[in-house]
C-alpha cells in the first residue's frame, strides 16, 4: 500500500496533467464541480459529492455525434469523433464510481454505445468517505462509503497524507509512473485506513437503521408498489423540473436533437429528464404520462424495481444522495425505500 | 415541401446597375423551397406581371417572392397579381433590393451579396406565411369636419352637396376661422367678408351640415368607417331658439375683456359675438370673466333680454357620434413672438403683427377700417413692414417659408397708399416670393403704382424714439446701414399648428411633423391623405399655404371622404392579432397596451380530464385591431400573434438574414 | 416559535372540520433536519403532522395553479415573501381570490441549511429551532446555542415585507422591518467593466444545467406553456451550450421585468447556485430608476412598469 | 495583425429592425435620395417598433449579429399612437440589462427616424458600422455551432 502527503499532491497533478487531462472536485464561485486541472485552481478534496456527478464526463450534457450538409440536391454526413485522449479522474466518491458501473451495464452491454465506449477510457482514482453525510446511503444498496472495488487506484484521507492502494492493471502502472511522489504506507496506517472504512459504513448503516428503513423491504417492490398512495402525496409537491435526474449519477435517459444552420448542422445528444412535461410528448398530441403522479412513479419504480428486474438485481441508484439533498421540496428517495419495505414487511 | 417561386427585378437599371441578377437568381434557386427564380426589366409591368401569373400555375407555387423596390411601393400590386392567379395574396412576400441595396451600395459584389442575403430572407419568412381572408364590415355614411374656417367649410359644403350628413365642429363661438378677420384678399383684393360670408351662410342653411360652434373634440375611438366620437359642446349660456340678435345684452354687459378676434387690440364684453357677420348670430358668454359666473353678482344680460334667452343653467353636452371619415381642417396659429426682442413687439402700441393691421384697416376692426397708429390714433405717415418675422429662421424660430406673408405684406403696402396717398411704405425682405397666379403682378403694382420701397435686408432693433419709432437695418442691395424713422412697424409673423395640435394628433391617431404638423400619406402622391384610413387633411394645418390652395385641398380631402361614403362595406386588414387559446393563460398582459382597445376578456369552457373548465383568456376585435403587434410583443407564452408579422416568420427571418 | 406551530395546527384543524376550507396548503415535516416541505392536509387528523421551523422556506401559493381546480376553497398559509408571489398569480388573474383563505405569517427570517453546512454544524445534526432570540441546534445528545443572524437566507436579510401584504387572518404581531440593501451586489457588478461582467456571468451561466427548476418554482412564471418548450417556433433546444444557457436566462430575466417580487426561490433552488436573484435585481433597479418606484406583488391592481409608460418618460439611449 | 489591419478584414454584420411607418421609410427616402451607407446593414421590416421582441434581439446575436439597432418613430408620431412609447422603456431596460451581462451598449442601438429622414438614416448606418468595425466582431451570446 503507498501513500502520498497532502502536500506533495499539487506536484502529483502537474505531472498527472502533463499526459492526460486531469479532472479534479474544483471549486467554482462556491459549487464544486469536476473541471480539468489547471495550476493553481481551487482543488477542494473534503466536499462529499461534486454537485454534478462525474457521469458528465463519460456522458456529457449534450454531445454532438455528426454534421450534416445540403450539397445540390443531397445530405452529406460527417461523423464526429471525440478526440481518443486519455484522462484521469481524481477523487471520485465511491457512489460515483458505482454510479459508473450502472451507466456501463446500460451503455456497454448490448447494443454498445460507442460514444460512451469512447469517452469511458479515463483512469479512475476514488477517494472513501470518513463521514458521510445523514442524506448518504450506498450502504443500502451494499455498497461501502470507504471503498471503491471498481476504481483503478483507491485512496484513503488520513489526516496528512492519502493512503494509495492500486486496485486494477491501469492502476498498477500508473503507481508505478508516480512512485517517485509515493512513500510506502505503514501498517498502522493501513489499519487507520481499514477503521476510517468500518466506521464510516457503520455510521451511515446506523444513520439508515434510526430512519428505520432498510433495502430488503425494496427487494419485491413491484405490482403492489405501482398502485400504493405515495406517489399521489409525493408527485402532489414536485415541482415537474429537472433537478433530481440531472444531478443523478446514475440517470442516463437522453433524446436526440438537430441543430441547422441555413444549409448546414448537426445532430446531438442531450440529456432529457423523465420528470419533464414533455418526456414521454407523443407528435398526436398524446401523454402517456399526462400527470406528474405518473412521472414521479415511473422515476422511483424505474430505478427501484424495474432496473434491478432488468440488470440482474443491480438497483439503479446508489445512495449518493444528491436528490435528496437538491430537491427543491425534499422528495426523498429512501421515503419511498421506506413505504416499500413498511408496505412488503407489513403485508 | 414548399413550391417557392422568387421573380427578380430589374427596374430598368435601377437595380440591374449595382446588382449582378444573374447571381441573385442562380443562388435563389438552391434556397430552401425555391422550385422557379425568373426575371424580367420591370416585374411591375404588365408583362412582369403576366410572368408571375402564368408561372404560378404552370409550377403550381405556393409561394411568391418578388425581388424588387419597396414594399410600401408595390406590395398591393404583387398581391393582386398573384390574387388574380388564384394564389392568396398574403403569401407574397417582396425582398427589397432596390431602395434598400442597389440605390444605396455603389460596390456591385457587396450590392449582390446584400441582395442574395434580402431575398433568402423574404424566402424564409415566405414559407412561413400562412393564406389570410380579409373580412368586410360596415361603412358608417356620416362624415365629421373638425374646424369650420374656409377649409372646413369648404370641405363640408362638398360633402354635403352629395346627400352625406356631416358635422362640422368649430372651437371659437362663430365659423369663418381666420379668414373671417382678413380684409382684403391677395391678388384680387376681394373683400374677405364677401366672399367668405355667403359660404358661411351656405353652411348654416345646408340641410346636410349639422354646426357645432364652441365645440370641442372630446375623445375619438374605432377605425375607418367606423369612428366613435365624444363631442364636448360647450354650454353657450344662450337659448339659440329665442335669441333674436338684437345685442342688448352684450351692450349693458360691465365685463370687458381683451378680444381674441380683434388680437387684443379692442374690448369685448363678457356676453359677446365675435364679429358682426357671425355664424350663428348667438352670443356666448366666457364663464372665466363673466362676473355672474365668477363672483356670482351682475346678471344684467339676463335682466334685460327681451326673449329672455339668456339660461345660466346650461351645461356642457357631450354628444357621442358614429363617423366613416374625418376631414381635419383646424387652421394655423402665429408664432409667439417673445423670442424676438429686437423688434420690441409688446413694448411699443405701434409695433403690430400683420394680422393687426388687418384688423385696423378692416371696417368692422377695432378703428372702423380708418388705420391709425394706436399710440396716439394719429395716421401714419411712413410704415415700416418686416418680412419673415420667424420664418426662415432655423436658430429661434421655424426654418420653413410660410408662403402668403411677402403677398399679404406687398396687399397691405396697397392698402395704406389708397387710405393715405402721402403715406410711405417701406418693407425689408429676404426675397419676394410671389409664386402664383397674378402674384407677381401685384407684387409689381405694390412697388410701381404704390410706390412701395422694398429694401432687401434683415431689420436688426426697433426702438422708440420719442413719438416715433427708429428701426435699424440694413440693404444688401447698397451696401449699408438704414435706419428709418416709423409711424408704424408691421410684422410679418411666422405661421404655426394650433398649439394644441400635437394633442389632436394622438386623440385621432394621426403623426405630427417636427413642427406639429399633420403629416400626409404622401407628401407628393397622397397630400390630402393622413396615414390613418379614414383621416383626412385640408388647409393649414397640414402646412402654410393660402386660400386658394386650401379651397382645392378642401375639395380633395372632401373627394376622398365621399369616395370612402360611398362604399356600402369595407374590406379590413388581416394582418390583425391572432389569439392561441390553449397558450393563452388571460393574464391580459395585452389589454393596456392595445393602442385600440381592441382586446377584451373572454370566459371559455373545455374539458380536462373530464372535468368542465371555465378559465379566462383574451380575445381581439379583428374590426378595432391595426397590427400594430405591441400585444404579442407583450404575451410572454407567444399566444397573441400578429399574422403576417408572427412569431415564427419574423425568427424565420432573424436566422435567415444573418446567415 | 411554538406559538406559532400551534396556531398553525390549530387554525387548519378548524378550517377542514367546519368545511371552510377542503385543502390545507401547509408544510410537512421530512427526516431530516432541513427537509420542510409543502403539505397537503385535507383532513382535520392530518393536521397533527403540520410543520413550522425555520426551513419552511418554500412558497405554497403557485400550487393553486393545480388546486383550484378540484378544490371549492384552498386554506393557506403565506410568509411575507409568499404573499407577494401570491399576489403576482393573483395579477396575472391565475387564481381566484375569493377561492383562497390565506393565514398571514410574519416572518423574522429563515435558515440557510447551505449556512449551517458551511458552518459544519450539519453532521449528525437533529433539528434546529429559534429559541428567545437564539438558534438551537440539537444533536442525537447535546445542543449548540448560536447567534441566528449569520445563518439567514441572503434574501431574508434584505426582506423589505416581512409581513404579509395580503391575508384574511394575520397569525402573530409585525415583526420589524429593517432589510439591508439589495442592490448591494448588482452595484458591485456595475463597477466591474463590461468584459470583466460578461466573464463573471460566462461562468455563471456555463454552469447551468438547464434544470428549469427556476422557472417552475417562481411565483410569475406561470404560463401554460413555456416558449422554451415549444418546437415551433424553435426558440431553445436542449443542448447545454453556453449561448442557448444567455438567451434561456436573459429572456427568463426579461420576461420578469417589472413582475418579479423578489422573493429568491428562483436562486435558492438553483442546484448550481447561479445568482438569479442579481439579475432579477439589475431589472428591478434599473425600472426604478427609469421608470420610478414599482413594487411588484405590493399592489396587484397597479400596472406593471413594462405595459404602461408616459409620453415624458426617459430613455436609456440618445433621443435624438 | 495590427489593429487598423484586423479592422478592414472585419466586416460587421447589423440587423436593423425598422417599423413599416417610419424607420423603413426613411430608409426608402435614403435609397430615392441614393445616400449610400454601408451593405453590412440588413432591414427587417416590422409594422411598429413595439412588435420587435427582445427574443428577437437575443436571437440575432445569437446566430451571429455584431450589433443590432432598432429604429421606430420619433415619440408623439407613431403610426400606432404609442407603440414607440413601450418600445422605449422595453428597450432602455434591455440596453441597460444587456450590459449588465457583459454586452457593449454599443452593440445594442435605439432611434428615432421619421419617414422624412433618408439622411439620418444613412448617417446612423454608417456611424454604427464604423463604430462596431472598431469595436471588432462579437463572440459573446453567439452560438458557435
Amino acid at each position: 500500500m503507498k501513500k502520498i502527503k497532502k502536500g506533495d499532491l499539487p506536484l502529483l497533478w502537474e505531472h498527472l496533467a502533463r499526459g492526460a487531462l486531469l479532472y479534479l472536485p474544483l471549486n467554482e464561485d462556491g459549487v464544486v464541480n469536476f473541471a480539468p486541472w489547471q495550476k493553481g485552481a481551487r482543488v477542494n478534496l473534503d466536499s462529499l459529492n461534486t454537485v454534478v456527478p462525474p457521469k458528465n464526463l463519460v456522458f456529457p450534457q449534450s454531445e454532438t455525434y455528426v454534421h450534416f450538409e445540403q450539397k445540390a440536391d443531397a445530405l452529406d454526413f460527417t461523423p464526429v469523433q471525440e478526440p481518443k485522449g486519455d484522462y484521469i479522474l481524481f477523487g471520485v466518491r465511491p457512489c460515483d464510481v458505482a454510479g459508473l458501473t450502472v451507466l456501463d451495464r446500460v451503455f456497454l452491454e448490448d447494443p454498445l454505445d460507442s460514444l460512451y465506449e469512447n469517452r469511458r477510457r479515463g483512469t479512475i482514482l476514488a477517494l472513501a468517505c470518513n463521514e458521510p453525510d445523514q442524506s448518504c446511503f450506498c450502504t443500502t444498496f451494499d455498497l461501502e462509503p470507504g471503498f471503491a472495488p471498481a476504481a483503478d487506484i483507491m485512496l484513503w484521507d488520513l489526516g496528512e497524507a492519502l493512503l494509495w492502494q492500486a486496485q486494477s492493471a491501469k492502476g498498477v502502472a500508473l503507481t508505478q509512473n508516480m512512485d517517485v511522489y509515493l512513500s510506502e504506507a505503514t501498517a498502522q496506517e493501513e489499519k487507520t485506513a481499514e477503521q476510517l472504512q468500518v466506521t464510516a459504513a457503520a455510521a451511515e448503516a446506523a444513520a439508515v437503521r434510526e430512519q428505520e428503513w432498510a433495502l430488503d423491504g425494496v427487494k419485491a417492490v413491484a405490482k403492489e408498489m405501482f398502485d400504493a398512495q405515495i406517489w399521489e402525496s409525493l408527485s402532489r409537491r414536485c415541482l415537474g423540473c429537472g433537478i433530481c435526474t440531472y444531478v443523478c449519477p446514475t440517470c442516463h435517459c437522453f433524446d436526440i436533437e438537430d441543430f441547422s444552420r441555413g444549409e448546414q448542422g448537426e445532430r446531438f445528444r442531450c440529456w432529457d429528464s423523465c420528470m419533464f412535461k414533455d418526456f414521454t410528448l407523443m407528435a398526436s398530441g398524446e401523454n402517456p404520462r399526462p400527470s406528474r403522479k405518473e412521472r414521479v412513479r415511473q422515476r422511483f419504480m424505474h430505478k427501484l424495481s424495474y432496473f434491478p428486474a432488468r440488470h440482474g438485481g443491480l438497483h439503479g441508484c446508489v445512495g449518493c444522495g444528491r436528490c435528496v439533498r437538491k430537491c427543491p421540496v425534499s422528495i426523498d428517495i429512501t421515503q419511498v425505500i421506506k413505504e416499500a419495505g413498511g408496505l412488503i414487511n407489513r403485508a | 415541401m414548399r413550391r417557392i417561386g422568387v421573380f427578380v427585378c430589374w427596374c430598368g437599371t435601377n437595380i440591374g446597375a449595382t446588382v449582378d441578377l444573374e447571381t441573385v437568381m442562380e443562388k435563389a434557386r438552391q434556397m430552401p423551397g425555391v422550385v422557379f427564380a425568373g426575371d424580367n426589366k420591370y416585374m411591375c409591368s404588365e408583362i412582369g406581371q403576366t410572368l408571375i401569373r402564368d408561372t404560378i400555375v404552370q409550377e403550381r407555387l405556393d409561394r411568391v417572392v418578388v425581388a424588387s423596390c419597396s414594399p410600401r411601393m408595390h406590395e398591393l400590386t404583387f398581391r393582386k397579381t398573384a390574387a388574380a392567379a388564384g394564389l392568396n395574396p398574403y403569401l407574397v412576400e417582396i425582398a427589397n433590393i432596390r431602395e434598400h441595396c442597389s440605390w444605396v451600395h455603389k460596390d456591385k459584389a457587396e450590392a449582390t451579396q446584400k441582395a442574395i442575403s434580402l431575398v433568402r430572407t423574404a424566402v424564409a419568412k415566405a414559407a412561413r406565411n400562412k393564406p389570410l381572408q380579409a373580412d368586410q364590415f360596415a361603412v358608417t355614411h356620416r362624415a365629421l369636419v373638425i374646424g369650420a374656417g374656409i377649409a372646413g367649410i369648404q370641405a363640408a359644403l362638398d360633402i354635403g352637396e352629395t346627400g352625406f350628413e356631416v358635422d362640422l365642429v368649430e372651437r371659437t363661438p362663430s365659423i369663418g376661422g381666420r379668414m373671417a378677420q382678413l380684409d382684403k384678399t391677395f391678388p384680387t383684393l376681394d373683400c374677405s367678408a364677401c366672399i367668405l360670408t355667403p359660404k358661411m351662410v351656405d353652411v348654416a342653411v345646408h340641410p346636410k351640415i349639422n354646426l357645432y360652434t364652441y365645440s370641442e373634440i372630446e375623445a375619438v375611438e374605432g377605425y375607418v368607417g367606423n369612428f366613435e366620437v365624444t363631442l364636448r359642446q360647450k354650454a353657450r349660456s344662450i337659448d339659440k331658439e329665442k335669441c333674436t340678435g338684437c345685442g342688448i345684452c352684450y351692450e349693458k354687459c360691465p365685463s370687458k375683456v381683451d378680444g381674441e378676434f380683434e388680437e387684443g387690440m379692442s374690448k369685448r364684453k363678457a356676453i359677446y359675438v365675435p364679429f358682426p357677420q357671425a355664424v350663428p348670430n348667438v352670443p356666448v358668454i366666457d364663464r372665466e370673466n363673466c362676473r355672474w359666473f365668477t363672483k356670482e353678482k351682475c346678471g344684467v344680460c339676463k335682466k334685460v333680454c327681451p326673449a329672455d334667452a339668456v339660461d345660466f343653467e346650461q351645461s356642457d353636452q357631450l354628444i357621442k357620434q358614429k363617423y366613416g371619415a374625418i376631414v381635419v381642417a383646424t387652421g394655423f396659429d402665429l408664432v409667439d413672438l417673445d423670442e424676438f426682442g429686437e423688434f420690441g413687439y409688446g413694448k411699443h402700441p405701434d409695433i403690430i403683427t400683420s394680422m393687426e393691421f388687418e384688423r385696423l384697416v378692416n371696417a368692422s376692426g377695432p378703428t372702423g377700417g380708418k388705420l391709425l397708429r394706436p399710440s396716439n390714433q394719429e395716421p401714419p405717415r411712413n410704415v415700416v413692414f418686416i418680412h419673415c418675422v420667424g420664418s426662415r429662421d432655423k436658430s429661434r424660430g421655424k426654418p420653413y417659408c410660410s408662403k402668403i406673408c411677402c403677398m399679404y405684406t406687398a396687399k397691405h403696402a396697397i392698402l395704406l397708399k389708397e387710405k393715405y396717398p402721402k403715406s410711405q411704405a417701406y418693407v425689408f425682405y429676404i426675397d419676394v416670393r410671389t409664386a402664383g397666379k397674378e402674384f407677381e403682378e401685384f407684387h409689381r403694382r405694390a412697388v410701381e403704382e404704390y410706390g412701395a420701397a422694398y429694401l432687401r435686408g434683415i431689420v436688426g432693433k426697433v426702438f422708440p424714439s420719442g413719438d416715433k419709432l427708429l428701426v435699424n437695418g440694413v440693404d444688401t442691395l447698397s451696401n449699408q446701414t438704414v435706419e428709418l424713422e416709423a409711424d408704424l412697424v408691421v410684422l410679418a409673423t411666422a405661421i404655426t399648428p394650433r398649439r394644441d395640435a400635437a394633442a389632436l394628433g394622438r386623440m385621432l391617431g394621426i403623426g405630427t411633423d417636427g413642427h406639429n404638423y399633420f403629416v400626409e400619406a404622401h407628401p407628393k402622391l397622397r397630400p390630402v391623405e393622413s396615414h390613418t384610413a379614414g383621416i383626412f387633411l385640408a388647409g393649414t394645418c397640414q402646412g402654410p399655404r393660402d386660400i386658394p390652395e386650401t379651397v382645392a385641398q378642401a375639395g380633395g380631402a372632401a373627394a376622398k371622404a365621399i369616395a370612402l361614403l360611398s362604399k356600402e362595406t369595407l374590406l379590413s386588414d388581416p394582418c390583425v392579432s391572432n389569439v392561441n387559446e390553449s397558450l393563452c393563460t388571460g393574464c391580459l398582459a395585452c389589454l393596456p397596451v392595445c393602442p385600440y382597445k381592441a382586446i377584451s376578456e373572454k370566459t371559455i369552457t373545455e374539458k380536462v380530464h373530464g372535468q368542465e373548465r371555465r378559465r379566462l383568456v383574451a380575445e381581439i376585435n379583428n374590426a378595432l385591431c391595426q397590427g400594430c403587434g405591441a400585444c404579442s410583443t407583450a404575451c410572454r407564452p407567444g399566444a397573441m400573434n400578429l399574422l403576417g408579422f408572427t412569431n415564427e416568420q419574423l425568427l424565420a427571418e432573424v436566422d435567415a438574414i444573418c446567415l | 416559535m411554538k406559538a406559532m406551530l400551534q396556531k398553525i395546527r390549530k387554525e387548519a384543524a378548524s378550517v377542514l372540520a367546519s368545511g371552510e376550507a377542503d385543502l390545507v396548503l401547509g408544510w410537512g415535516k421530512g427526516p431530516l433536519w432541513w427537509q420542510s416541505y409543502p403539505a397537503f392536509i385535507e383532513e382535520e387528523k392530518e393536521t397533527g403532522s403540520l410543520t413550522w421551523d425555520p426551513f419552511c422556506v418554500p412558497n405554497l401559493s403557485k400550487y393553486l395553479l393545480e388546486e383550484l381546480w378540484v378544490k371549492q376553497k384552498v386554506a393557506l398559509f403565506l410568509k411575507g415573501c409568499d404573499a407577494l408571489g401570491f399576489n403576482q398569480l393573483l395579477q396575472d388573474k391565475r387564481v381566484d381570490r375569493e377561492k383562497v383563505l390565506i393565514f398571514g405569517i410574519p416572518c423574522s427570517g429563515l435558515i440557510d441549511p447551505q449556512k449551517v453546512e458551511r458552518a459544519g454544524l450539519h453532521q449528525g445534526l437533529h433539528s434546529v429551532e429559534h429559541q428567545g432570540g437564539e438558534l438551537v441546534f440539537s444533536y442525537k445528545d447535546d445542543q449548540k446555542k448560536e447567534d441566528p443572524s449569520s445563518f439567514y437566507y441572503d434574501k431574508c436579510l434584505t426582506c423589505r415585507h416581512p409581513n404579509p401584504v395580503v391575508f384574511d387572518m394575520m397569525l402573530g404581531d409585525a415583526v420589524a422591518v429593517n432589510p439591508q440593501e439589495r442592490f448591494a451586489a448588482v452595484g458591485e457588478l456595475e463597477k466591474q467593466d463590461v468584459s470583466e461582467r460578461y466573464r463573471y456571468w460566462e461562468r455563471q451561466f456555463s454552469r447551468c444545467i438547464r434544470c428549469f427548476a427556476c422557472r417552475n418554482v417562481c411565483p410569475a412564471c406561470s404560463c401554460r406553456e413555456c416558449i422554451f418548450d415549444l418546437t415551433d417556433p424553435r426558440w431553445l433546444g436542449k443542448a447545454n451550450v453556453l449561448s442557448e444557457n444567455q438567451f434561456y436566462h436573459i429572456t427568463r430575466a426579461f420576461h420578469m421585468a417589472g413582475r418579479c417580487v423578489d422573493c429568491g426561490e428562483c436562486a435558492r433552488v438553483c442546484p448550481v447556485d447561479i445568482p438569479l436573484t442579481s439579475l432579477n435585481r439589475k431589472l428591478i433597479k434599473d425600472l426604478n430608476e427609469l421608470y420610478g418606484e414599482y413594487d411588484a406583488g405590493v399592489e396587484p391592481e397597479k400596472e406593471p412598469p413594462l405595459i404602461t409608460f408616459n409620453p415624458g418618460d426617459p430613455a436609456a439611449f440618445l433621443e435624438s | 495583425m495590427s489593429v487598423v489591419e484586423e479592422h478592414h478584414l472585419f466586416e460587421p454584420m447589423i440587423v436593423a429592425f425598422c417599423c413599416n411607418w417610419c424607420s423603413y421609410a426613411g430608409a426608402d427616402l435614403a435609397g430615392t435620395g441614393r445616400m449610400s451607407y454601408p451593405a453590412n446593414v440588413r432591414i427587417v421590416r416590422v409594422p411598429c417598433s413595439s412588435r420587435v421582441s427582445p427574443n428577437f434581439i437575443l436571437r440575432a446575436f445569437q446566430r451571429g449579429a455584431d450589433a443590432v439597432v432598432v429604429a421606430g418613430c420619433h415619440p408623439g408620431d407613431c403610426h400606432y399612437v404609442s407603440g414607440n412609447y413601450h418600445a422605449r422603456r422595453r428597450f432602455s431596460a434591455l440596453r441597460r440589462f444587456l450590459e449588465f451581462v457583459g454586452i457593449e451598449t454599443e452593440r445594442f442601438e435605439i432611434h428615432w427616424i421619421s419617414a422624412s429622414e433618408g439622411n439620418k438614416f444613412a448617417a446612423i448606418m454608417k456611424d454604427v458600422t464604423d463604430k462596431i468595425r472598431v469595436l471588432g466582431p462579437n463572440r459573446k451570446l453567439r452560438d458557435v455551432r
